[in-house]
């Protein structure tokens, strides 16, 4: 029997349907947009093998080209991947559930093929071992985001996208050209390998490729002064592949500075100035978003803030701070996926993405209303919802040691939840308590698109009332990540 | 003014920067750890005689899936982008006449195109050259009869049917090598065949041939989206 | 037991006595002031007594009744347990703190029956009165405390008894006993503070529609009124008396000061009285408890 | 029995959800449920009396444990919250009939109620903290149901809350990062043996919180808007008992994790009490002071008994914080006493809204003979809450000043004196203009409000008369819980105080039932006396004019204005207009702060740039960061 | 050395053209530019003075006197990648003009704040 406990297959399997759709999209016009569910159940299926593998494990590392580790690309997932696999495969199938009903718009099969490629990139890069692997990941993800954020072809998606391109492009360049100096610098492009071989030089060395790696997966991952792209391309999105981008792209790109930084680089003198970053991304996208009218703005600002604030706890670099990053990660991809999915629901029934036009939606679209507002709490952390334990878990590693430093960047992580809250509740004041200002008939969403959304919600309230399993597992994570040499000494040394 | 010289100044400092580091690391110098591994190694593991072949198709084989994902993506970004409906397409018909050499010229000359294209990425790993090179050379031919002939058009559904197969028959032969035999994707499991010969080097031909009918499908469609966009619409808005 | 209950009777008629006699020598001494003859010294009483039997009387309601007998009632809860000389009998049960707000209940009720009456002049008179309260409550809270502060008890008639021998409190704080003398004089709601009942601009204020039987009993209220505020006052700052007749004349020398500024003043206005307790007598009053803390 | 806990605690929370579940087949198995649920989470508690259950763990969290216990001092609280939930799901059967978001309210109703519930239980400060946040957004969510304005003064609400929890937060993140264990007890170990400076920022960041929601002065602004906005049968809610978890918190803050002792230790000072303590006095004394101004001067009946919260709280802290057995005592008498009578106040005026719709005080007047069991309620209401004998306002108000007199703070005192006074004031104010004066016209019909909003009210009205005439009833509970918290508990007698205790002794029966006999002494002559008629409103005296239903003959606008001509300058400055200039400049800051995202390519491009420039900048000159 | 320094000035060109730039094109041409000196750098690091091609092509070539074939390999893949994203991009200009009629990115901004 084969072993489908591999991770290669996450990748391998959604590429092939994907090109199945170019093939078969002529004679199954209608019958193409299933494809994608089937590939992402499929890949969903393979995490659940590699779920008990991991955990048993640690790691599960597999080669291609049937050669050992640092000479051919190897695709890792211990614990962490694991974590953002799960949930980049489960929003895939979730999302292209969604898509069923979502997409009207020609040309379906191409959108469908980009959106295949593109959770298929964030898979890859979030798996793959390879430093230049991971350059041609973030490409694969970038450019199908590129063309799914121009897929409206209006003036927005073109202008958002053109800009969002043009960044992303410096990005993938800076990050190339990071890339090939660690190359230049140690010969080798395996991230165990080049971990191992870089400790020989100092820090001075290292500074500079790190800061072209970092910029170039920082303008993916939203840092503060990188990420303008954002607000913009986010909206411009159709909401489903906004929720993709905001849910998992931007944590993607999180996870690779991660790697970089504490797998490769082993940084900590870079990692408590990164807190900087953190706090920066937290308060521009958080006030950003408190002044947006348009909803998926507001989002995609309020994602800007969310990024900040799990970076932040990154870089506090502790086990408790990047537990709390972990949870916060899960929190808010789970969440924002849910926010998306449920305002593109309303969005298609209202016809408007402005706040003010929501007023009444609390009666008239109850399920969305409600899904909208379980997963807003959670973002904002009310308890008990999920939200409640990752920033629990923040501001107690934040508060470890207690200084003016310390109690400085908990004043403004607390003082931009509260911004946070305060929109969310605007928000949902419009939507619940505000009366429409002319009677329009508004149906609730399809039932394909709020299956996704009930999904996640279920699975938001389950983690909620029974988070346990979930923090045990990020404390792993993070104590394998700070550890490091699980990562290292298993992708070289075993097989 | 002052944006300007700032900023070159920026870019100085930038680029001196990158000089100090490579300063380290020495232009000729040899900087090979993995390289001589592959330099060794290669002929005995995968029997193609380029060994840049062999990095690219089989010890970086999982690279090259991405770059053509990447440029499977690209195209059917680009043709997100210039789609257009069908009845709208048969509106803005307009034909051009470029001149009787070009169009006689480029008949003729096409065919060696397709032919030289084949060649080089069928001869990818004997000799500098391969799937992208020989499939860019496909793609110019066909941009050639655009230029002769505006008004005439590929089909352009056939074209993503060819790269689809191509694009399967690439993930499909890794996922072959997975499943039955090495347990690991883009298994070479073909004999190896003696160095130098034509059927050699295992799966790398093929999955060159595949890349190259990729790509010169992809590139085809590419400038053909574009030439639609330029002559089809013409002026809109 | 027998002796219990005799006093129990005892201490109304008493306090009646005494209330009703000022209001008959205040007749006469305003008269005399103002160069009258005067009514008959009894006037008070034969006006209560022919209220009480008139035949013809009006009721807006149930809290109309109510509040006159509530009013009386209360008062004469109160008058048990002000110490008099030689009748102690509540004192234990409730100390200067709780006597103060006892004393309110009278007011209160009163204000309810008057509100009932639907009359605006009535309504406006309360609304005066629990004003001025606030006015004059400030000084006097001070005032109390500095008793307490100096004393260090709350019981009242260990209050009085350490007085006794001439050291009155009236010597030893004499900012205290100025500023307990301007208070009482506005609680008994005398010129210039009486602007509740202020009969030229309001109709006698909470009284406007009361007449017949409930203005009898508002009159003895009223009596009891008048010797709750002096024997307080006496208490607190003349040492109490050891006999009846010690007793009364204290309290009447108090009152004719009383009614002499009371036929010379002007009214004044309700701010006005406010904010003149809240300045000149709250000063004053701060500072005899400063200096009492500070010893 | 430690299962129990649980079970107590669960009560709520699935009535909840059986009654909105419940109400999907008939409204009326809603109400079944949540009085069912209501009564039963009431009935439970009793099992709970004067007993002391420690440490239930039900759940662990990120190597702390998660405890449940309940103690005398929580016991007093989780009556409060049981027993007025209650009577609120009972007055809201009939009052929130045909209301909108019916399917939620029980739901929001018995979740908030689970929420105190959990405050009062919680043996650690994770779960405290949790139920917290719960209560907050919960109850949000209630206030917000009352109306067009409410949404405001929801917002307003949840948004003072949060900052409160989370400087809350703040303080118990502090000690996390130190103990790693939340119980009680660990956080109480832990403070005894930090510094100063610590214990002094947990006891500000912590007290930040709690005073929030106890609405001390400066922090208060949110309640006059929230608790009269809401609708009717939630503002007891808030009013009794929400804000009493403020005072169950301080409670704990002040002798649960620290102590009178630890605290006069933290700031060295000659005062009677710790500084600490006595900062907050002096801020519950303003409360007292500035509130009750402010109560005198509303139109609006239910702004009026908000404000009148505001000041009364500052009644309950100041006692809680005073540190003398008394004190403290009186202070959690008082919270009792005011969850009773402000509760009962505002049933009545929710019963005259259910009638009338109105809540404006000069458009009222005369409800006495339409509703006169209202008039009842609202009569002991106010005599409670003066503080007048016979009722129970009076003793925990006795208790605060001789505590007070004792400790020689004579200038708290004499501020807790005027507050008091000022209390008539708006207290007349109030109960004459809704129910004595003029009936207008209008509300000639109206009708005594239906049983089941009439049932709390006699239930309260009975309780202020038994809590006044028999203060030990509840002495009780409280010396026990003093008991617990390590302070010689009070001596007491059923009736009252004996000598020693107090400056000086106190028996309230004898007060009442001297009261009682003259009362029958007068009334029965006044019966002997000739009988009285009735007459009707308008035959009243009117300057020899006659008065017609046309002519408005009343007085109830502006009631004391003359009085507000006095204090008004007192008011140039408010906390709310403060909160909202420095809102109004992070909202100014905050627009210029999203100015970075130009819209302009080049822009953004040159971010990348000068951040590798920076980098670079900083390897040229010699790679140090800082 | 040379061959760094240039593919450096390329890039800092690309960069300065991306930023100080107003046409559409030009900022194309610059991300070409970027593209083309990473590719430049890339091939130039893999070089090894005095080595031949890593191409197996007649028996007597050694595998000692090769260059470095993974930056070769690597161009490979950055090349394509490069022209892909051109090839958006150029789509994209072209969107754009037809939306805004103008080739100014000064007047291309109406998404903002």
């Amino acid at each position: 029997m084969v072993n489908i406990a591999n991770p290669i297959l996450l990748i391998a399997i959604p590429l092939l349907f994907a090109f199945l759709i170019a093939v078969l999209a002529p004679w199954l016009k209608k019958g193409v947009k299933y494809i994608p569910v089937i590939a992402f159940g499929l890949n969903l299926l393979v995490v659940f093998e590699l779920i008990p593998d991991v955990l048993d494990n640690g790691i599960v590392i597999a080669t291609t080209a049937g050669i050992k580790p640092p000479f051919a690309i190897n695709v890792a997932v211990d614990r962490l991947s694991l974590f953002l696999v799960l949930i980049a495969t489960l929003l895939g199938f979730l999302v292209s559930i969604y898509n069923l009903v979502y997409i009207k718009e020609e040309p379906a099969e191409k959108f469908h093929i980009l959106f295949t490629l593109l959770v298929t990139g964030i898979t890859w890069m979030i798996v793959t071992g390879d430093l230049f692997n991971m350059f041609v990941a973030f490409e694969v993800t970038s450019i199908s985001a590129f063309g799914l954020v121009g897929f409206h072809r209006d003036k927005d998606a073109a202008e958002a996208g053109f800009k969002y391109l043009v960044m992303g492009s410096i990005g993938a360049s800076l990050l190339l050209i990071g890339v090939v100096m660690l190359y230049a610098a140690t010969g080798t492009l395996n991230m165990a390998d080049i971990a191992e071989k870089i400790m020989r030089f100092t820090f001075k060395q290292k500074l500079l490729p790190y800061a072209f790696i970092f910029t170039g997966l920082g303008i993916e991952g939203a840092l503060f002064p990188l990420n303008a792209w954002l607000p913009d391309a986010h909206p411009a999105a159709p909401s489903s592949v906004s929720s993709i981008l905001s849910g998992i792209m931007t944590t993607a790109a999180i996870y690779g500075i991660i790697r970089v930084t504490v797998t490769i680089f082993n940084y900590y003198q870079v990692i408590l100035f990164l807190i900087l970053f953190g706090l920066l991304t937290l308060m521009f996208g958080e006030t950003a978003a408190f002044f947006q009218k348009d909803i998926k703005r507001m989002l995609a600002y309020s994602t800007i803030g969310q990024t900040g604030l799990f970076f932040y706890a990154f870089s506090l670099g502790s086990i408790n701070g990047m537990q709390g990053a972990f949870l916060q990660m899960m929190n808010h991809s789970l969440a924002k996926a849910t926010l998306f999915l449920v305002v593109g629901g309303i969005i298609f029934s209202v016809g408007s993405r402005n706040i003010d036009d929501f007023a009444g939606i609390g009666r008239k679209m109850k399920l969305s209303a409600f899904l909208f507002a379980i997963a807003a709490f959670s973002l904002m952390g009310l308890p008990p919802f999920f939200g409640f334990w990752s920033k629990l878990k923040i501001i107690f590693a934040t508060l470890e040691r207690v200084n003016v430093y310390t109690i400085a960047f908990v004043v403004i992580v607390l003082f931009m939840s509260l911004i946070e809250a305060a929109y969310f509740f605007r928000v949902m004041q419009v939507m619940f308590f505000k009366e429409a200002k002319e009677e329009k008939e508004v149906r609730e969403a399809p039932a394909w698109m709020l299956i996704p959304a009930i999904t996640l919600v279920v699975i938001i309230l389950v983690l909620s009332f029974y988070p346990t399993p979930v923090i045990n597992f990020a404390h792993k994570a993070a104590a394998d990540l700070v550890g490091r040499s699980v990562y290292i000494n298993s992708v070289l040394g075993g097989l | 003014m002052i944006r300007k010289i700032t900023y070159g100044i920026f870019l100085g400092i930038i680029v001196l920067s990158l000089i100090l580091f490579f300063a380290a690391f020495p232009f000729g110098k040899n900087k090979m750890a993995v390289g001589k591994y592959y330099l060794k190694n290669d002929i005995n593991q995968t029997g193609a005689a380029n060994v840049v072949t062999a990095v690219t198709l089989d010890y970086r084989g999982f690279d090259t899936l991405g770059e053509v994902t990447v440029l499977f993506a690209a195209a059917t970004g680009v043709a997100i982008l210039f789609y257009v409906l069908e009845e709208d397409k048969k509106k803005r018909e307009r034909q051009v006449y470029p001149n009787f050499v070009v169009r006689v010229g480029s008949r003729i000359i096409f065919p060696f195109i397709l032919l030289f294209g084949s060649y080089i990425f069928i001869h990818g790993h004997l000799t500098p050259g391969g799937g992208f090179q020989g499939g860019s050379i496909i793609a110019s031919g066909f941009l050639l009869l655009y230029l002769a002939y505006p008004g005439e058009r590929v089909n352009r559904s056939k074209l993503s049917v060819v790269e689809g197969i191509a694009g399967i028959t690439f993930a499909g032969l890794g996922l072959w090598g997975l499943f039955t035999q090495g347990n690991s994707f883009l298994f070479n499991f073909l004999p190896k065949g003696q160095l130098n010969m034509i059927f050699s080097a295992g799966i790398l031909p093929i999955i060159y041939i595949a890349i190259g009918f990729k790509v010169a499908s992809e590139f085809a469609g590419i400038v053909d989206d574009m030439m639609c966009e330029a002559v089809c619409s013409g002026g809109e808005k | 037991m027998v002796r219990t209950i005799l006093i129990a009777i005892g201490i109304p008629l008493l306090a009646y006595g005494f209330g009703v006699s000022f209001m008959m020598f205040k007749r006469k001494i305003a008269a005399r002031i103002q160069r009258r003859y005067g009514p008959t010294f009894i006037q008070p009483l034969i006006d209560t007594f022919k209220l009480l039997s008139k035949q013809e009387n009006i009721s807006h309601g149930i809290m109309y009744d109510l509040g006159p007998i509530l009013a009386l009632a209360a008062s004469m809860t109160v008058i048990f347990f002000i110490p008099i000389p030689g009748m102690k009998l509540m004192t234990g049960s409730a100390d200067l703190i709780a006597l103060l707000y006892i004393m309110v209940i009278g007011s209160l009720v009163m204000a309810l029956g008057a509100g009932e009456s639907a009359n605006p002049n009535s309504t406006i008179g309360i609304a005066r009165a629990l004003t001025l309260m606030l006015g004059y409550d400030l000084p006097f809270v001070i005032v109390v405390i500095t008793l307490v502060m100096k004393y260090h008890t709350t019981d009242l008639y260990k209050i009085m008894q350490m007085q006794t021998g001439g050291h009155w409190a009236m010597w030893l704080l004499p900012l205290s006993a100025i500023v307990g003398f301007i208070v009482t004089y506005g609680a008994l709601g005398e010129h210039p503070f009486d602007v509740a009942v202020a009969p030229h601009e309001i109709a006698t204020g909470p009284m406007a529609e009361y007449g017949g039987k409930h203005l009898g009993l508002l009159m003895i209220n009223h009596a009891f009124h008048i010797y709750i505020e002096l024997a307080l006052f006496v208490d607190l700052f003349m040492g109490g008396a050891s006999n009846l007749f010690y007793f009364y004349a204290k309290m009447f020398v108090i009152f004719v000061i009383y009614v002499f500024f009371d036929e010379v003043l002007p009214r004044f206005r309700v701010d006005d009285a406010v904010r003149f307790y809240w300045r000149w007598p709250t000063i004053l009053a701060l500072l005899g408890l400063i200096i009492v803390l500070v010893r | 029995m430690d299962m129990s806990l649980g079970v107590l605690l669960a009560t709520p929370f699935v009535g909840g959800i059986l009654a909105y579940l419940g109400g999907k087949i008939h409204r009326w198995v809603r109400y079944t449920f949540a009085i069912l649920f209501s009564l039963l989470a009431f009935i439970e508690i009793f099992f709970f009396y004067n007993t002391t259950v420690g440490n239930y763990v039900w759940g662990r969290l990120f190597g702390s444990v998660l405890v449940l216990q309940i103690n005398p001092i929580s016991w007093i609280f989780a009556f409060i919250v049981t027993g007025i939930s209650f009577l609120v799901i009972l007055f809201s059967i009939n009052d929130v009939e045909g209301h909108k978001g019916l399917d939620f309210y029980y739901l929001e109703l018995l979740f908030v109620e689970g929420a105190m519930l959990g405050i009062t239980l919680a043996g650690d400060l994770i779960t405290f903290f949790m139920f917290w946040e719960l209560m907050s957004w919960t109850s949000y969510f209630l206030i917000i149901q009352g109306g067009k304005k409410s949404i405001t003064a929801g917002y307003k609400y949840i948004i003072m809350s949060v900052i409160g929890a989370y400087s809350m937060f703040v303080a118990i993140a502090m000690v996390f990062g130190r103990a790693h264990s939340l119980v009680f007890k660990n956080v109480s170990m832990l403070l005894s043996q930090s510094s100063p400076a610590f214990v002094i920022w947990f006891f500000v960041l912590f007290g930040i919180g709690l005073f929030v929601k106890a609405a001390v002065m400066p922090l208060h602004t949110w309640l006059p808007d929230a608790h009269s906005e809401a609708p009717s049968p939630v503002s007891p809610l808030l009013s009794g008992v929400l804000i009493k978890m403020g005072a169950y918190g301080l409670t704990v803050l002040f002798y649960g994790f620290l102590s009178v002792q630890l605290i006069g230790k933290l700031a060295p000072t000659i005062l009677p009490t710790p500084l600490l303590l006595y900062i907050v006095e002096w801020l519950a004394a303003i409360s007292i002071v500035l509130a009750t101004f402010l109560a005198i001067l509303q139109e609006d009946a239910k702004r009026l008994l908000a404000y009148s919260s505001i000041s009364q709280i500052g009644y309950v802290v100041l006692g809680i914080a005073m540190g003398s057995s008394l004190g403290i005592a009186g202070g959690l008498f008082h919270a009792l006493n005011h969850a009773i009578f402000k509760s009962l106040l505002f049933f009545v005026i929710g019963g005259v809204i259910y009638r009338t719709g109105t809540r404006n005080m000069s458009e009222l007047g005369g409800l006495i003979k339409k509703m006169p069991v209202s008039f009842i309620g609202a009569l002991f209401g106010i005599v409670a809450l003066s503080g007048v004998p016979p009722l129970n306002g009076f003793v925990s108000k006795w208790m605060i000043y001789e505590a007070l007199l004792q400790k020689k703070e004579v200038f708290l005192l004499i501020m807790a004196f005027v507050g008091s006074t000022g209390a008539f004031l708006y207290l007349y104010r109030f109960i004459h203009s809704v129910f004595l004066g003029q009936l207008p016209e209008k509300y000639k019909d109206v009708k005594e409000v239906p049983f089941l909003m009439q049932l709390p009210i006699w239930i309260l009205s009975a309780l202020t008369i038994v809590f006044g005439i028999w203060p030990g009833l509840a002495m009780n509970v409280i010396a026990q819980g003093e008991k617990f918290l390590g302070i010689t508990p009070i001596k007491y007698t059923l009736y009252g105080f004996p000598q020693g205790t107090a400056m000086s002794s106190l028996k309230v029966i004898n007060i009442s039932s001297v009261l009682i006999i003259a009362f029958i002494v007068v009334l029965a002559l006044y019966l002997m006396l000739p009988k009285e008629r009735f007459v009707s409103q308008y035959d009243t005296y009117a300057a020899g004019q006659v008065v017609t239903p046309e002519t408005k003959y009343n007085y109830s606008y502006g009631f004391y204005m003359f009085f507000g001509r006095v204090i008004n300058p007192i008011f140039k400055w408010s906390a709310d207009k403060m909160y909202e200039a420095w809102a109004r400049a992070t909202k100014v800051f905050g627009d210029y702060m999203r100015r970075v995202y130009t819209g302009n390519l080049e822009t953004y491009s040159s971010y990348i740039v000068v951040l590798i420039t920076i980098v670079a900048f900083v390897l040229l000159i010699g790679g140090k960061l800082w | 050395m040379i061959y760094y320094i240039g593919a450096f000035l390329l890039i800092a060109i690309g960069l300065y053209a991306i930023i100080i730039k107003k046409n559409l094109i030009k900022i194309l041409i610059g991300l070409d530019l970027i593209a083309s000196g990473t590719n430049l750098l890339i091939v130039s690091i893999g070089y090894v003075k005095g080595g031949t091609a890593p191409i197996f092509s007649k028996g007597n070539i050694l595998a000692k006197m090769m260059v470095d074939p993974v930056p070769q390999a690597l161009t490979l893949t950055a090349i394509v990648i490069g022209a892909s994203e051109l090839a958006l991009a150029a789509a994209f200009v072209v969107i754009l003009y037809r939306h805004y009629g103008t080739l100014d990115i000064k007047k291309i901004r109406s998404l903002k704040w």
